[in-house]
């Protein structure tokens, strides 16, 4: 069956004057109704880019985008701005890591629900403010319909992203994109937002892409993972079989190095090595060939040719690019990164 | 951007190495050298011209109307590069030169005074708060609530007779810096309040909490902590506050409470064609041009500073 | 002139063309100082004064002809002491605005109130100066009762007589002035007099908002057949106040709005001088004639005490570069004397460093130089001072040049616009100036109205020069001051005219460089503009709007 | 809110309180003799004196700053108990020097022309400013963009006073489209007053709009790197709206605030225009009283002109909290 | 607040800091020119002991007063209430100048690797400056010695000269540690060190940190929102909520049987990177928000979202008491 995005390809390098930065590099994938993915990766991996594509919010500006991205039957990376825009919000909704900057300072926020709404359907003012009313209710906002005259700045943090929720939710998108939404929020706060989401895909329906650097979150909430590192997607599979069975050496260290409430902390976290590279001067061959603790094991391919994407066995749908065959793989994680989860 | 360091580059190397590729920024920097030249070298055309800015020379005025000087555009010849001034058939183009001298050397040392005093007033009230900033902010509100021009026009007087009570002679010895002091007194609150707000954000960095952690005196933590932070406001402050100057001590000129004949400024050249712009507009037009130029080129400067020293903000 | 023999009694002749009806806007850059006869004294609108004032004498314009008339008098007056007592006979059949009947008693009482200068400041003292005044009388305001016994109105009420502390011979120019108005007493308010003057012109004061506007409007008392100077052509005349010297310039050249109809009696056309004369359009409406404005340099012999070094000053004078500093002689002519050649009796047509300024007035240098050597006390460091006020600093400088030129040093001092004639005149004083640049405006077409003013030391004291700018007070001069103090008219006017020129020929303590030329625009829809002699301004009396 | 509003009211009468103190105080120590200067021809030293006397020169000057501190909140009487007394009822400004007038009567009839430039020029300004800046910003980096932005730039650095007589001899002298600047009431000849009133705007528009067009380029551009364009965007909102309800809203408020300080500043005496343009203005009545050492009347419209900026402040301060909720005033 | 005993660690090691009442209250955001100001009830009524060599960690969410903890220990703020005994001295109301030779052994290490680090100055400097301004000049010179540092917390010694804007964020955390070390401090207090950096950083620094303490016997107050964080540094956890401490006790007793409801609450809010883990842990849901400190609620802070509160809760303040291994300061422990 087709999925209701469809990811192939995508690609995006942004021309600056320092060089071209390749912030996103032929990424493949797919999210259904229903379904969430997680893409997970380090500060300045590509992640928000990907969703800022899917968004068709980079129209315009010096991105450039190839590839396909297909949401319910539409070509975004081709179609034109307007196009795009009447999906934007009825078909997908995006949702912002920092809540506070992604809300109009000057307008209510019932004003700003409302007016997402409005866009999308033939309604009256009076109508679309009931409806953010219901929406902020909806999303768990006590005293909805005094709240909707307030501005952004009287929200308390987790309102906030509460209110944007409501907001990406408001004309019930197929799809929705949540760039980092706890990452600025406390724990019991994160928590209460992330039950929200499920709740409400549950409701809904929605597809749900969400975005994180922390793995935890993943483990939560999403369906699939995508992981990336410098642009690229090295792992992508169940939640399951990447948490369980990781591929990528940046999984396994990234799983080890993570600190955690069960296992033995006296322990020293396994850490990796080294820095994200800039996406500017990416690392020939594998991008992650420079903290690899593993390149030995292959020799010189890792630094001279970038591998595929390819699935860990024949008709699975765990993918991973690595250089290091199968078997290797398997060994070294039963012997080397078990032990440290 | 995190990634493979460049080689030991420090920020100001860093906005310099930009500036130098501004073409903007290089036209402007040729352009204000270029006038500076003129003044400095204002004495040789003198000598090459064998008169000076105050020489009457009545020869080249229409008899009938000391107003209008013989021949074409404001009597322009080749002893007279730039026509000669109506009325007295003065040297235009020593007058500019001269003029580009006097505006200058006012502009700029009242920008030199106006950022000390701001400067040190931003420091002191931005990092020491409480009663001494709620005295200097109020001290700069007052000021701001002056019509600055016209207390300036009105208070240029009274400091001059003051002077002139402690012995200093009359003239333009007394008024000269008198201008100064009035364009100053005017110029630093706004430097001190950008000094101010950018005092009260860094003190509260946590470089400086840093700093007093290892127990650093309060004069270490303003001089080597918070000050060097200052370079780049303050200079982008001063880069754009020269063509101000220039333009406030033109205005004040014009409007008569400037330097006295016969010394020779932009902003009295122009307010002595007023009378004559019809008949002999180019008189008018010579110093109003030089003053548009050189403004032009210190906002182009200050900008292309600013730009480079704060490269989030592009054009 | 004071000759009885002309009586010039009869009204004056229309102007050709004009017609009447409308308004004529006067623009003035600020209020009259006092519309009290008795506090008048500025020059510009002393023409303006006489639509509702009369006084005693009066000059009338008439082609170009500019004579003394007389105005309520019935003549010229007469003298028969050599000018010590004046008899004038009345106008027995004149009205104010009210109806009622002008008297002497009136013209007396306007004499008395103009003692009274402590309450009515601002007006000329002449009254007070000439007038015998054996009781020591202090006005009407001060001492109510008492009577002023040397002016004397006859039994009928048809003649008035003036006994003088002294003779003055020009007495009859004296009584053109204000102080010499009918005033009825019952009517006199003090000093808010000049708020409401009961007018005995042919107009009258309708409304005067100070410092807005003062408008006028037909006295029908007023009857033409005894009138021998004034015109009434406008139904009305609207005086707008408190605009600036260029508004007013620029609104008259530029002549639209009620600027059509406008003209200003106190601004000579300065700023815009260059462009309105070298454009025929404005040209046709544009009044050029000599002012009684002469600009001239003081030499003080109370510090420049050799007088090859004056002589050496007068050399040095560039009359070219002055002039072309004040625009040239379109603005101005050379002098070599503060009498204009108009005053026929008293000018004299004499060289100034041996040339005549006008053909040749470039600065004589090297002759400059040759006296600078032979004197024995040489000065070579001059302080000039001058004002700081329109084109007068400009002027110094091209005075200070061609000093310097000559082998002066120059020390320049300017004075506050606002403060100058009262400090130049001290004497004694650390940094007394040795040039004084100045000028002076005649009160009356006479010698007597210049000389006395500028030459006579006998009126200095000993730390104030007064007018007499140069200080000088030669006793070859006083003698003959003394003699033409009891002169008759034209005797006296000969003998000032002689210690003109001896003051500026053998004292070289003065130097005069030009007449200023006044330069006055008016709307193009007013008709019957004329330049009064006797004020030298545009007179508005024969104004009319042309149709 | 009214609170706020109460507060500032004090404090900036306060501050025009230091204001007239400074001014008051400064011109008292001027030597030079205003009695002389209202003195006029004939003058003798009696008659200064008496005039010092009147205009009540010869109290020290805490009593002649008190007297005109009461005056303006009460009215005063000149030399009370006396022959000579005159009542100025409140808020009294004094007598000029120069003309004897009342000076709230001065500044009431220069009023109205500087009120013309302003406002003729701030709308003009505004307009131009604003749709040349909002076109740069939304065509950003294209030759529209450069093209007015350079003019931009090279407008904000010229001086009133040179564009203003290099535009007078153009249209007034050499084309005679327009009569020479000045001011008619607009009420009596209100063509006549809008064509002398073109110039003066135009001069100020011209380098005002300037700097309001680069401001607003920056703000816009500035806003529209922030995150809740980019929500409104994900909304689906057109870009029309995005500009106009978003970013232009937000980009909005500086440019309000700056705008009303200009104004406020404006009002007090558009210093330069007047003087260029021989309009009898504020600014105009200021220099020529300055220059005559008026007292009561640079006094008065110095007073006048901080009045006009502290009120500004306090308006656009409290239009700051209308357009922006998070400030709270209390 | 906890009257009752020092609670030192069951070693009886030397006791190197002791908080006791401390309370800072700062005035809070004016609302105007003239306003008054309202009252942050930041810390109030905090004591604890921490021996020589040990880490304390110091957890809880935004805005409980965990940075505002640190920086009184540290004097960079003055207490309004309580004391702070360091060293055997009481350091709570000293002045500047009699803090100056405390400052060296008591060192902070900052939550924001780019605002904490001169940007115009450069590393050496920046390592120096303690020296400097302390006028310690070691042995070698201060150039060789903070090379030694540089390089004792992993970074080139070469990079002496760089400006920290040529480092990424995981090395500059690496440069405000070596400053803390420049003068052998006894205690240092790192307000969340690892909290702003990337996840494959963060062991890097949490590593390194933990060696340091081991090599130089320093003592730790660590202070983290992230609880897994904390357990993988400090021996002992002390868990604040608005300005209180509500729960304190060694590692392994904390996690394994927590005794405040927040603490619960907190504990299993937190995300655990294991799809099993998932469905078998308890969930705690709280509600709502931290309040604001200005208005704390009466009575037990905590109250407000707790689902066992009564009314006790509402008038009384329960104190911080021993419970077994644990300090707890609640009405209904576990
Ligand atoms: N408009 C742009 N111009 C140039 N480079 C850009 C632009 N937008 C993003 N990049 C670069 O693309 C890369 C990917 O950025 P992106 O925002 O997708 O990272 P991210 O994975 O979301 O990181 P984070 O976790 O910090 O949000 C970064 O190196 C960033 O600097
Ligand atoms: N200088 C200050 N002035 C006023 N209030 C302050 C100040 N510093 C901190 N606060 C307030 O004190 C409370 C505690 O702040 P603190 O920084 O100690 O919290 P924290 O636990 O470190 O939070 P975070 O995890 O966000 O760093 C907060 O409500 C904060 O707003
Ligand atoms: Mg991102
Ligand atoms: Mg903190």
């Amino acid at each position: 069956m087709s999925a209701f995005l469809e990811v192939k390809n995508l690609s995006v390098v942004f021309p600056t004057e320092d060089g071209r930065v390749q912030a996103v590099d032929s990424l493949s994938f797919s999210v259904e109704k229903g379904k969430t993915l997680g893409i997970v990766g380090e500060s300045g991996s590509g992640k928000s880019v990907t969703s800022l594509s899917i968004l068709g919010l980079q129209k315009g500006t010096r991105a450039e985008v190839t590839g396909e991205i297909w949401v319910d039957g539409t070509e975004i990376v081709s179609a034109n701005e307007d196009e795009v825009r009447k999906l934007r919000g009825k078909s997908m909704a995006m949702i912002f890591q920092d809540a506070l900057a992604a809300l109009h300072p000057y307008y209510t926020v019932g004003h700003q629900i409302a007016e997402a709404y409005l866009v999308h359907n033939k309604v009256s003012k009076k109508q679309a403010l009931a409806r953010a009313v219901e929406m902020l209710d909806r999303v768990g906002i006590p005293e909805p319909h005094k709240r909707i005259n307030d501005y952004p700045h009287q929200f308390s943090g987790g309102m906030r992203q509460r209110a944007m929720i409501a907001m990406a939710l408001s004309c019930n998108p197929s799809l929705l994109i949540a760039d980092e939404p706890t990452t600025a929020l406390d724990v019991t706060v994160q928590a209460q937002i992330l039950e929200l989401l499920r709740d409400l895909q549950k409701e809904f329906g929605t597809a749900i892409i969400l975005i994180t650097h922390d793995l935890g979150v993943v483990a939560e909430t999403a369906d699939d993972i995508l992981l990336m590192y410098a642009g690229k997607q090295i792992e992508y599979g169940t939640v399951r079989d990447v948490l369980q069975i990781p591929q990528h050496p940046y999984a396994w260290g990234l799983l080890t190095s993570i600190p955690r409430l069960t296992g033995d902390p006296n322990l020293p976290l396994t850490a990796i090595q080294g820095t994200p590279p800039s996406l500017i001067s990416v690392p020939s061959g594998c991008a992650f060939n420079p903290r690899c603790n593993y390149v030995d094991q292959v020799g010189t391919l890792c630094a001279s040719s970038v591998p595929d994407l390819l699935p860990i066995a024949q008709g699975q749908s765990h993918y991973v690019r690595c250089h290091m065959n199968p078997a290797l793989r398997e060994s070294i994680f039963t012997t080397q990164v078990r032990p440290h989860l | 951007m995190i990634g493979a360091p460049i080689q030991g580059r420090s920020p100001a190397r860093m906005a310099w190495d930009r500036i130098k590729k501004d073409r903007t920024a290089k036209i402007s920097a040729i352009t204000v050298a270029f006038i500076f030249l003129l003044a400095l070298a204002s004495p040789i055309f003198t000598w090459i011209l064998h008169t000076t800015p105050d020489q009457f020379h009545p020869e080249t005025l229409d008899p009938s109307f000391g107003t209008n000087p013989v021949g074409k555009l404001g009597g322009i010849s080749a002893q007279h590069w730039f026509g000669v001034e109506p009325r007295t058939g003065r040297d235009v183009f020593l007058r500019f030169a001269y003029g580009a001298r006097t505006s200058l050397s006012i502009a700029l040392s009242a920008t030199a005074l106006a950022t000390l005093i701001g400067v040190l007033v931003g420091l002191v009230s931005g990092f020491f708060g409480k009663t001494v900033d709620l005295v200097l902010t109020r001290t700069m509100e007052i000021i701001l609530a002056f019509p600055s021009i016209l207390f300036a026009l009105a208070v240029t007087p009274v400091l001059e007779n003051l002077l002139e009570s402690w012995g200093v002679p009359t003239g333009n010895a007394t008024r000269i810096p008198v201008m100064i002091v009035v364009l100053s007194m005017f110029g630093w609150p706004y430097i001190a309040r950008i000094v101010r707000g950018q005092v009260i954000s860094l003190r509260e960095k946590e470089f400086v909490e840093a700093a007093r952690s290892i127990g650093a005196s309060r004069t270490h933590l303003v001089f080597k902590e918070i000050l060097p932070n200052l370079w780049a406001p303050i200079l982008v402050t001063v880069a754009l506050n020269i063509p101000t100057m220039i333009t406030s001590e033109a205005a004040l000129t014009f409007l008569g409470a400037g330097v006295i004949d016969p010394t020779s400024d932009w902003g009295a050249m122009l307010l002595a064609s007023v009378p004559f712009y019809s008949v002999d507009p180019m008189y008018t037009f010579i110093p109003g041009f030089g003053l548009f130029i050189l403004v032009l080129a210190f906002n182009l400067l200050g900008d292309s500073v600013r730009d480079a020293l704060d490269p989030r903000s592009s054009r | 002139t004071a000759s009885a023999a002309t009586t010039f009694t009869t009204p004056v002749a229309p102007i050709k063309g004009a017609v009447k009806g409308g308004t004529v806007t006067i623009l003035a850059q600020g209020d009259f100082e006092h519309l009290d006869p008795a506090r008048n004294y500025v020059g510009g609108t002393l023409d303006f004064y006489r639509l509702f004032t009369r006084s005693l004498t009066q000059y009338r314009t008439v082609n170009g002809k500019t004579d003394l008339v007389p105005d309520v008098a019935a003549d010229l007056g007469t003298t028969k002491d050599a000018g010590k007592t004046w008899v004038f006979k009345l106008r027995t059949n004149l009205k104010y605005e009210d109806g009622s009947k002008i008297t002497c008693a009136d013209m007396k009482y306007g004499v008395m109130r103009s003692y009274n200068d402590d309450i009515l400041d601002g007006g000329p003292t002449y009254a007070k100066d000439f007038i015998d005044n054996p009781t020591n009388y202090k006005g009407p305001y001060t001492e109510p009762g008492k009577d002023l016994p040397t002016v004397i109105c006859s039994p009928k009420g048809d003649s008035i007589t003036f006994k003088l502390s002294v003779a003055i011979p020009y007495f009859p120019y004296v009584t053109t002035f204000g102080a010499f108005s009918p005033i009825p007493k019952a009517k006199d308010t003090k000093q808010n007099y000049e708020l409401h003057p009961i007018s005995s012109g042919p107009y009258k004061i309708k409304s005067y908002e100070r410092g807005k506007q003062l408008v006028l409007v037909r006295n029908n008392q007023w009857d033409a057949k005894t009138d021998p100077l004034r015109w009434n052509y406008p139904d009305s005349y609207v005086v707008k106040m408190g605009a600036d010297q260029n508004v007013i310039e620029q609104s008259l050249i530029s002549d639209s709005g009620a600027a059509k109809t406008s003209v200003s009696f106190d601004t000579n056309i300065i700023t815009n001088l260059s462009k309105v004369l070298n454009v025929a359009k404005y040209k046709s409406r544009l009044f050029n004639f000599d002012s009684a404005y002469n600009r001239y340099y003081a030499i003080n012999v109370d510090t420049v005490k050799d007088i090859n070094v004056r002589k050496a000053i007068q050399c040095a004078v560039d009359f070219k570069s002055i002039l072309l500093a004040a625009g040239g002689t379109s603005a101005g002519s050379y002098a070599n004397s503060t009498i204009p050649k108009s005053i026929k009796a008293a000018y004299r047509n004499f060289n100034v460093c041996g040339r005549d300024v006008s053909k040749h007035p470039e600065a004589q240098l090297d002759q400059a130089k040759a006296f600078l050597a032979k004197a024995t006390n040489p000065k070579t460091t001059l302080r000039l001072a001058y004002r700081d006020r329109g084109v007068e600093p400009l002027r110094a400088a091209a005075l200070e040049q061609s000093l310097k030129a000559a082998g002066f040093t120059v020390i320049m001092d300017k004075y506050p616009s606002s403060d100058f004639y009262a400090p130049a005149a001290k004497r004694g004083v650390p940094n007394e100036p040795d040039i004084i640049q100045t000028s002076w405006a005649f009160d009356w077409a006479a010698a007597s109205g210049i000389v006395y003013a500028l030459f006579d030391g006998r009126s200095m004291t000993a730390d104030d020069a007064k007018s007499n700018q140069s200080r000088g007070n030669f006793p070859d001069l006083q003698a003959l001051f003394a003699k033409a103090d009891v002169s008759s008219t034209a005797a006296q006017e000969k003998l000032l005219g002689d210690i003109e020129q001896s003051l500026i020929v053998d004292k070289a303590a003065h130097v005069s460089v030009y007449f200023e030329t006044s330069h006055y625009m008016a709307g193009s829809k007013v008709g019957g503009l004329q330049v009064d002699g006797g004020y030298s301004t545009l007179s508005v009396l024969g104004a009319y709007v042309k149709k | 809110m009214l609170k706020y509003t109460l507060r500032r009211i004090v404090s900036g009468t306060l501050v025009l309180g230091i204001v007239s103190a400074i001014v008051f105080s400064i011109f008292y120590i001027l030597p030079a003799d205003p009695a002389r200067l209202a003195c006029g021809k004939s003058c003798t030293p009696e008659l200064v004196q008496r005039i010092q006397v009147a205009l009540e020169l010869d109290q020290p000057l805490a009593v002649q700053y008190g007297r005109f501190i009461k005056g303006i909140f009460v009215g005063r009487t000149y030399l009370a108990n006396t022959d000579a007394a005159r009542t100025c009822s409140a808020p009294c400004l004094g007598y000029s020097y120069q003309t004897d007038l009342p000076v709230r009567q001065l500044l009431m009839d220069r009023l109205p022309a500087t009120l013309s430039i302003a406002v003729g020029a701030s709308i003009l300004w505004l307009l131009i400013g604003l749709s040349s800046g909002i076109i740069s910003a939304l065509r950003r980096g294209t030759w529209i963009d450069r093209t007015s932005q350079g003019f931009a730039l090279a407008a904000a650095s010229l001086q009133i006073y040179f564009v203003g007589l290099i535009l007078q001899f153009i249209f007034v002298d050499k084309l005679a489209w327009l009569p020479m600047p000045g001011y008619s009431s607009p009420f009596e000849y209100p063509l006549d007053w809008a064509k002398q009133m073109v110039l003066p705007w135009v001069t100020l528009a011209f380098l005002l709009s300037a700097i309001y067009s680069r401001l607003t380029r920056s703000g816009m551009i500035e806003t529209m790197g922030e995150d809740f364009v980019r929500t409104a965007r994900a909304k689906g909102l057109s870009s029309r709206d995005v500009n106009i309800k978003h970013v232009l809203r937000a980009a909005m408020t500086p440019i309000v605030t700056v705008f009303g300080l200009d104004l406020g500043s404006l009002l007090g005496g558009a210093v330069i225009t007047e003087y260029v343009f021989n309009i009898p203005g504020l600014g105009k009545l200021a220099t020529e009283a300055v220059s005559n050492l008026d007292l009561p009347v640079v006094t008065g419209t110095v007073l006048f002109a901080a009045f006009f900026i502290i009120t500004a402040n306090i308006v656009v301060d409290l239009l700051y909290s209308v357009l922006d909720p998070k400030v709270r005033l209390t | 607040m906890s009257q009752n005993s020092k609670v030192g660690n069951d070693s009886g090691e030397e006791i190197i800091l002791s908080v006791s009442g401390l309370t800072k209250h700062f005035p809070g955001a004016k609302t105007s020119f003239f306003g008054k100001h309202e009252i942050v009830q930041a810390v109030d009524g905090v004591s604890f002991d921490v021996a020589a060599g040990e880490s304390l960690g110091l957890v809880g969410e935004s805005g409980c007063g965990k940075s505002t903890t640190g920086r009184l220990i540290t004097r960079l703020l003055e207490p309004t209430a309580g004391t702070v005994v360091f060293d055997g001295q009481d350091i709570s109301k000293l002045n500047n100048s009699e803090l100056r030779p405390i400052r060296s052994d008591l060192q902070m290490i900052f939550q924001d690797p780019y605002a904490s680090l001169n940007p115009r100055h450069t590393v050496g400097t920046i390592v120096s400056t303690p020296f400097k301004i302390n006028k310690v000049v070691p042995e070698g010179g201060v150039k060789k010695r903070v090379q030694e540092i540089l390089e004792i917390v992993g970074l080139n010694p070469e990079h002496y000269n760089r400006y920290p804007h040529e480092f990424s964020g995981g090395q500059r955390q690496r440069i405000g540690i070596a400053r803390a070390l420049a003068l052998r401090p006894k205690l240092i207090v790192a307000d969340e060190p690892v909290s702003a950096l990337d996840v494959s950083i963060q062991a890097q620094i949490i590593n390194l940190m933990k060696d340091l303490q081991k090599d130089f016997g320093l003592t730790f107050i660590f202070i983290a929102h992230d609880l897994a964080v904390v357990r993988h540094f400090a021996q002992r956890v002390a868990v604040m909520y608005l300005g209180n401490i509500v729960e304190i006790a060694d590692r392994d007793t904390l996690y394994s049987s927590p005794k405040h409801p927040y603490t619960k609450a907190l504990l299993s809010a937190v995300p655990e990177a294991d799809p099993d883990a998932v469905g078998a842990r308890e969930r705690i849901r709280l509600t709502g928000d931290v309040p604001n400190p200005i208005n704390p609620p009466s009575g037990c802070r905590f109250r407000t979202r707790c689902w066992k509160a009564q009314d006790i809760c509402a008038s009384s303040a329960p104190a911080l008491l021993q419970i077994g291994q644990t300090q707890v300061a609640c009405h209904f422990p576990e």
